[in-house]
């Protein structure tokens, strides 16, 4: 396993937002992680990341535990987050965001031709690469987050609800790309989402996430044909 | 903290337990009959002095805590109020043969006024924004003081005329009326911040504190409940300025209008516990004698040791006590209600 | 907190309060008494040591000439001891209770006060700054405990106390010297009617100092083409020497303190503006205004209130240990400290008591003559009129000659020949 | 369902060029439901900002019970009887939860015994009676979300707009939000309800306006617009459009 | 009188330059931490005292002393961040602004029983010397610092846009959390720039001290000019710092000039108000949330 998460539990204040999730992502594995709003999705992926200290369990990645570390160095090791919102750096221009996304001298070593490679995967940055950030569109930005994700040349990927605030063509177009890159480099993905059939059509195996535990978790055709996940998610 | 307080208190008052038997109603009787005795106790003039100090700034920290603990607007420019109080009671004073009783009243005028004036620019700020700003408008208001000279007396300051021992103009050769005199502003200013936090626009202040998207969504109209706040805040803080002067016999601009009297005025708030009635009068407590505590033992023995120990107590105290000495006050004496009442109910 | 009894309580206060007040001060009197009359049983002519409070600024703004006025007391308390103490007391040794009053009237009231209430003081001298000193003797007078001080506002000896000493020059009398020194000397030799400009920091000592510099040069002819405050402590002096040059005049009465003085005097040399310079003392004869401006300072003309080479038996004495002690020469503020502190010694002495109303009553009759110690003072003998000020004291003018402040007018207190 | 109480005509709002809702008309009926769904960045809670005043629209008019507010301070608009929650909950937080809502009850009694008295009932409509002392920071999202809802209904409002209250809800507590917001229904209040579940949307709304870029796609009853297949691409997406075909 | 507009605008400019570098370090270190440092002015004493003993002992010119200078106020900024600032930086402002108040009173008097009250100055030749450039006089030394406070403005620009370190540091700002997940150490990050913050205030310190004095409290007046002007740029805006320095040095010397010797500051402080009235976010700040 690349990344086990073990009885997983985390309060803000008296508010239980996560109560004992486990889960566990094989190399090469690309996973979806599905649920409503509060269900604690986000919450896991800060957990796992070290935005957040968790109350209780553990997580082992690359056969290391990365519990308490802070997150600048849960990068070093390998995992890129691209956080919900895109939160892309607004007053740096294209490039420099994506220049961040190398700035661990891992990265850094390859930054030309990750940005190249970036380039190459959305042309689009590359005609916008010396426009401030604020001023891309919405898909852009997301574009630009996903990118600079991977500039860090992570060995796990997450990416929090991608597919947020974007027109659904445009989600599409994310979806295929983050297809591709899956498909090239066999990079192991987390994806979060609110947007199950998308993200279960990317995932190989998916877990869906109600008020903090985890409900349901099997292959994402299973779940995508769950009767209990069709009235709940998909509206029939 | 006060609010869980207050609340609680609701309920047992419906009860029907608002009796003075209570140890919610005679505890702060008990402790205001012992304030009382205070002058009794206390009989070096001195310290009865330094006692007067700290009821003074007391009072005036509850004044500043309207804006900064309960509306949350860090106003680092009170000394305008206190200095705009002090000064219009002492001109009254010196010019009219005005009593500094009836001056006090025009100097709340005046300060309420130029509380209006600020507000209309402020109150579009936030944070440090506001802060700064207020500076500005402490310093402007010292270099005006300064450059009027014909009105203010300049940099030369003011000297409170002095009248031996005249309750009509205000003046004591003994630190025993003072004591009085300020002991009931207290009061009055306590009893008045204690009405106006169960009244609507208190709860609008806290609500503005905590909030302001949420407060305009249930109709609170912000800029108005915040020229409230500094409105009152102003008025008060004015009043206790006039009080200053008389009490320091000797104003000037440049002491008057500074941004540290600005700071004394909210750090008495800060280190007691801001938004709380009580939490200025436990700061002012601490702070004040502190500052003259380094002064007595450290002022004598090295330039500055005073003043480098009273920076190191409040760098200390900020980070070892952010949310104010008031709160493990208020659970002692909670602790101590709570035993006092179990106690009764066995009787 | 029941609403109604404590409303109920507070009125009850608020008689309590005014019944008290009423008889507060008489109550307040009684106890005075008693401990007066305690403290004459107790010295009965023979006592170790007398009690004197000194509060010099040693932090804050004012710190640096504060701290070198305290070493000046301490030194004239180990002159005094040395002397054999307070001979009328059985040899009484003069002890110093030192606070810093800071720079601020209310810590200035609470540093006045603990010295009177726990030290028990006998006599109080201090403060330097005539802000501080205003709040200081309200407080001495409240207590009637004699205040010595070498503050000089025309204010401070203008409120009619009783308990007030000022040693030193009024502060308009410092215009009027620089004014007067400039017409006999400098204006006669130009020929023509002198235009003259007036800065002054805009504190306590820099407008009771233009107010006189106002009067007199107006009263001599001056034409005044400029009379303007300015904010002390700026960072370039070029906007105001720019606008002195505009203003076309010829002479200049500058009233700074050291950091504005150096900036003035040196902006001016540096913009190549052509006007005499009689600077009005604090700043001008500090020893960092010579550090400062080097060589540029020779020359430079300034008011004093005190210099350590007027023309008084003793005072070079005193001028030569200060500086072996202390490093530093005497500059006027300490050595009319020193003065003042032996004003309190005679009187202690002459009072053969240490009860504050009877120093108070000794120090309004003495006269410090010529050849006693501390008598140090610039014109005449120290003596009080009414108002409590040293009658015969007028400043100095003093000019910088090879690196030291020399006294060259007026003529009886001169050492030195002015050099133009 | 006869005049309408809100009426929002030709309503715009631009930030920096990006056209957050363009042109947006509809009306709320008296006593209705108005569910409103949308993509994520449709715009819904902006036009929520722009009725409320919270943000000046760019262009357009809103209008409520005839009269316009356009332009004026969510205080203004509060006052004259819209109430409204938070996507984000914005509780009081050091005010306990009786202290909020009395405060949302002071908009219509001076005299804080009677606003305590309309906030206890408002607490214990909305369930929370139990913790009516707690400090509202300490609440969990869900009782929050109870606590605003009670906080806005104590001002009584003629309109109340509620911004995906169901949010991270389960199915249980869904169905005992939902029962809540009919029974404010019941009351007169009429209510539009920003919501993503579209099973919330379909079982509470008379009717549904569904908007996408910041335009309106399409309003109607419940049923017909779910079936729209305009609806059905833009909302769910082409990819769960052709799932959905598959199936 | 048209004829001294020149020189005001120039004086102006010059002490406009040094107001500019001190403001840029306030700037820099609310901009990248959100902190407001009222002790900020004290660094500025630190660099002057650092400096003027440095050439006590060594003679050397004060200009040269930069080179301990510089690293030395670097040091004080990061250990300040490290020990001290990093214990409220999410505190609300009141604990900031007291904190760091207490900072100040606790530097002003360590400098004042460390060093004395006494006023310290630097001899250096330079200082003696003027050029007068068509009516126009300008002091060298005061033109050094002003060309020091422009060279040490356009090495910052250059650090924060040209290098990864100066990246990182305005990426953040704009987002600490996802900074650090791109593997910044934000840590770090504020830790120089407290540094830097520090070393630049010190070295504006070192380039007046060739005219102006030292003492424990010379930092009040920079500082409070310093919290004026950042405001005045909009908090954490340098360019806004920078042209606010310039700015409020003209105005003052404007002031002084036409409304009365006292009234620099009033000209500059009433400017300040009514523009902020105006513009309430700062006369820099980009319309963006």
């Amino acid at each position: 396993m690349l990344l086990t998460v073990n009885n997983m539990h985390v309060s803000y204040g008296a508010i239980k937002a996560l109560q004992g999730i486990s889960i566990s992502v094989k190399g090469g594995d690309c996973i979806a992680i599905v649920g409503g709003n509060g269900a604690g999705k986000t919450t896991l992926l800060k957990i796992i990341s070290g935005l957040l200290k968790p109350s209780e369990g553990s997580i082992t990645f690359n056969n290391k535990n990365i519990v308490g570390m802070e997150p600048y160095n849960v990068a070093a090791e390998g995992i890129a987050h691209v956080p919900e919102g895109r939160r892309v750096f607004s007053a740096l221009s294209v490039l420099d965001n994506l220049i961040m996304g190398s700035y661990l001298p891992s990265a850094k070593k390859d930054r030309s031709q990750s940005l190249e490679y970036m380039f190459s995967l959305f042309p689009k940055l590359e005609e916008r690469q010396h426009q401030l950030a604020g001023t891309l569109s919405g898909g852009e930005q997301q574009m630009l987050a996903v990118a600079r994700g991977l500039m860090l040349k992570p060995k796990l990927l997450m990416l929090d609800e991608p597919s947020s605030g974007l027109a659904p063509i445009i989600v599409e177009q994310m979806y295929e790309k983050l297809a591709e890159v899956h498909a090239q480099s066999s990079m192991t993905m987390i994806v979060v989402e609110q947007n199950v059939p998308v993200a279960l059509s990317l995932a190989d195996r998916g877990y869906v996430l109600e008020n903090g535990s985890v409900m349901l978790s099997g292959n994402s055709n299973d779940l995508l044909n769950n009767p209990g996940v069709k009235e709940a998610y998909l509206g029939f | 903290m006060k609010n869980v307080k207050t609340s609680r208190q609701e309920i047992k008052n419906t009860a029907g337990n608002a009796m003075i038997l209570n140890p919610r109603n005679y505890l702060p009787i008990l402790g205001l009959a012992l304030a009382l005795l205070v002058p009794l106790i206390v009989t070096n003039s001195y310290y009865l002095g330094l006692i007067n100090l700290v009821i003074l700034f007391g009072a005036a920290g509850i004044a500043w805590n309207i804006v900064g603990g309960y509306a949350r607007q860090v106003s680092l420019g009170h000394s305008i109020f206190f200095g705009i109080g002090a000064y219009t009671t002492t001109l009254l004073q010196i010019k009219f043969n005005i009593s500094p009783w009836i001056g006090m009243f025009f100097g709340g005028v005046f300060a309420v006024l130029i509380g209006i004036l600020m507000g209309m620019s402020v109150f579009r700020m936030k944070g440090h924004y506001f802060a700064v700003f207020t500076i500005a408008y402490s310093y402007v208001m010292m270099l005006l003081f300064q450059k009027f000279r014909g009105l203010t007396g300049g940099a030369e300051g003011l000297s409170v005329p002095f009248n031996d021992g005249s309750l009509a103009m205000f003046q004591f050769s003994s630190k025993v009326p003072y004591y009085y005199i300020f002991l009931l502003a207290l009061v009055l200013i306590i009893l008045l911040v204690q009405r106006l936090g169960k009244s609507r626009i208190g709860y609008y202040w806290t609500a503005i504190g905590q909030d302001e998207q949420a407060a305009m969504a249930i109709g609170i109209n912000i800029a108005m409940a915040k020229h409230l706040a500094l409105g009152i805040s102003a008025f008060l803080t004015a009043i206790l300025g006039s009080f200053y002067a008389q009490y320091v016999y000797f104003i000037e601009p440049f002491s008057m209008f500074s941004t540290h009297m600005s700071v004394e005025i909210a750090l008495v708030a800060i280190v007691g516990g801001l938004g709380t009635v009580m939490g200025p009068v436990v700061g002012a407590i601490v702070v004040k004698p502190i500052a003259e505590l380094t002064n007595m033992f450290l002022g004598n023995v090295l330039p500055g040791a005073n003043y480098a120990l009273y920076g190191l107590i409040l760098i200390v105290a900020i980070i070892v006590i952010p949310n104010g000495l008031i709160v493990p006050i208020n659970r002692l004496y909670q602790k101590l209600i709570n035993r006092l009442e179990r106690s009764s109910d066995r009787n | 907190m029941n609403k109604k009894l404590l409303v109920i309580l507070s009125l009850v206060l608020l008689v309590v309060m005014l019944s008290l007040t009423g008889c507060g001060s008489s109550d307040q009197g009684k106890s005075e008494d008693k401990s007066s009359g305690e403290k004459q049983q107790g010295s009965e002519n023979k006592v170790d040591e007398v009690v004197v409070g000194v509060l010099y600024p040693t932090s804050g703004n004012l710190a640096r000439l504060g701290g070198a006025a305290q070493d000046a007391v301490k030194l004239a308390a180990e002159d005094i001891n040395a002397a054999g103490g307070i001979k009328s007391l059985g040899g009484a040794k003069i002890k110093l209770e030192i606070t810093d009053p800071g720079s601020t009237p209310e810590s200035t009231k609470s540093a006045s006060e603990r010295l009177i209430q726990t030290k028990k003081v006998s006599a109080l001298t201090g403060d330097y700054s005539s802000s501080l000193s205003m709040v200081t003797s309200e407080i001495a007078e409240r207590a009637k405990i004699p205040f010595v001080t070498a503050s000089i506002s025309d204010k401070l000896s203008s409120r009619g106390f009783k308990y007030f000493f000022q040693v030193s020059p009024k502060g308009s009398m410092f215009g009027e010297t620089q004014v007067r020194f400039a017409k006999e000397s400098l204006v006669d030799d130009m020929g023509v009617q002198p235009k003259a400009a007036i800065i002054f920091e805009d504190t306590t000592y820099g407008s009771s100092t233009a107010e006189g510099l106002k009067k007199t040069a107006e009263e001599l002819g001056f034409d005044i083409v400029l009379n303007e405050p300015y904010q002390a402590g700026f960072t370039d002096a070029t906007p105001l020497i720019n606008k002195i040059k505009g203003s076309g005049a010829t002479i200049l009465f500058p009233v700074s303190y050291l950091t504005d003085a150096i900036l003035i005097q040196k902006t001016t040399k540096l913009m190549g503006v052509d006007i005499i310079t009689v600077g009005g003392g604090a700043g001008y004869l500090m020893p960092e205004f010579r550090d400062a401006l080097g060589a540029d300072a020779d020359g430079v003309v300034s008011v004093a209130s005190w210099n350590k080479d007027v023309n008084k038996p003793g005072i070079e004495d005193v001028a030569t240990r200060y500086k072996e002690k202390y490093g530093e020469f005497l500059t006027e503020h300490s050595g009319e400290a020193y003065a003042a502190t032996w004003v309190i010694a005679h009187g202690i002495e002459k009072a053969a008591s240490t009860d504050p109303t009877a120093i108070r009553d000794a120090i309004a009759e003495l006269i410090v003559e010529d050849g006693m110690a501390g008598g140090i003072m610039p014109g005449g003998n120290i003596e009080f009129d009414e108002t409590g000020w040293n009658k015969n004291v007028h400043p100095v003018i003093i000019q910088w000659q090879d690196g030291e402040p020399k006294t060259i007018y007026p003529a009886q207190d001169a050492t030195s020949e002015f050099r133009k | 369902m006869s005049t309408p109480i809100l009426s929002v005509k030709g309503l715009s709002k631009h930030f920096d060029g990006l056209k957050a809702v363009d042109n947006l008309s509809f009306d709320v009926f008296k006593g209705e439901i108005l569910g409103v769904i949308g993509p994520n960045g449709s715009g819904k809670t902006t036009t929520f900002n722009c009725i409320t005043g919270y943000y000046k629209s760019t262009a357009g008019e809103v209008l409520f019970d005839g009269k316009s507010i356009t332009g004026r301070t969510p205080d203004f608009v509060a006052q004259q009887g819209i109430g409204r929650t938070f996507q984000v909950t914005r509780p009081f937080g050091d005010m306990t939860v009786w202290e909020n809502v009395t405060t949302g009850a002071f908009l219509r009694t001076m005299h804080l015994m009677e606003a305590k008295k309309i906030a206890e009932q408002e607490v214990e409509f909305v369930g929370l009676a139990d913790k009516i002392n707690v400090v509202a920071r300490s609440l969990s999202i869900i009782d929050q979300r109870r606590l605003e809802f009670a906080r806005a209904l104590a001002t009584k409002p003629k309109l109340l707009l509620l911004d995906e209250v169901m949010a991270g809800l389960n199915a249980q507590e869904v169905d005992e939000a939902l029962k809540l917001v009919h029974r404010v229904s019941a009351m007169g209040i009429t209510l539009v309800v920003v919501e993503h579940v579209m099973k919330v949307i379909t079982s509470i709304s008379n009717r549904v306006l569904v908007l996408n870029f910041g335009a309106k796609l399409t309003e109607g009853k419940p049923a017909d617009v779910m079936s729209t297949p305009s609806v059905i691409e833009a909302y769910l997406g082409k990819g769960f459009g052709d799932y959905v075909a598959n199936c | 009188m048209a004829e001294i507009v020149p020189q005001i605008i120039v004086s102006g400019l010059l002490i406009g330059g040094v107001y500019a570098l001190v403001s840029v370090g306030l700037s820099l270190l609310f901009g990248v931490v959100d902190i407001v440092n009222f002790a900020h002015g004290e660094f500025l004493m630190l660099g002057m005292y650092t400096t003027y003993w440095i050439w006590v002992f060594s003679g050397v010119d004060p200009l040269i002393t930069l080179i301990i200078s510089i690293p030395v106020m670097f040091l004080t900024g990061a250990l300040l961040m490290k020990y001290l600032f990093k214990r409220v930086i999410d505190a609300s402002p009141l604990t900031q602004i007291f904190l760091t108040v207490g900072l100040q009173i606790l530097l002003q008097n360590v400098a004042l029983m460390a060093f004395s009250a006494n006023y310290r100055t630097i001899q250096v030749v330079y200082n003696e010397i003027v050029w007068n450039i068509g009516g126009v006089t300008i002091q060298i030394s005061r033109l050094i610092a002003f060309f020091i406070a422009i060279l040490l403005s356009i090495i910052l620009w250059l650090f924060l846009t040209r290098t990864d370190m100066g990246k990182a540091m305005k990426a953040s700002q704009l987002d600490r959390e996802t900074a650090k997940l791109m593997g910044i150490n934000t840590d770090k990050i504020f830790m120089i720039a407290a540094g830097i913050s520090a070393a630049i205030t010190g070295a504006a310190g070192t380039a007046i001290s060739t005219f102006f004095y030292v003492f424990p409290t010379v930092g009040v007046s920079f500082g409070l000019m310093a919290y004026i002007t950042v405001i005045l740029g909009g908090l954490g805006n340098l360019k806004g710092a920078f042209v606010g320095g310039l700015l409020i040095g003209v105005a003052e010397a404007f002031g002084v000039q036409y409304v009365g010797a006292d009234s620099g500051l009033l000209l500059a402080f009433i400017i300040f108000i009514v523009l902020l009235t105006i513009k309430p976010q700062g006369l820099f700040s980009k319309g963006v949330a």
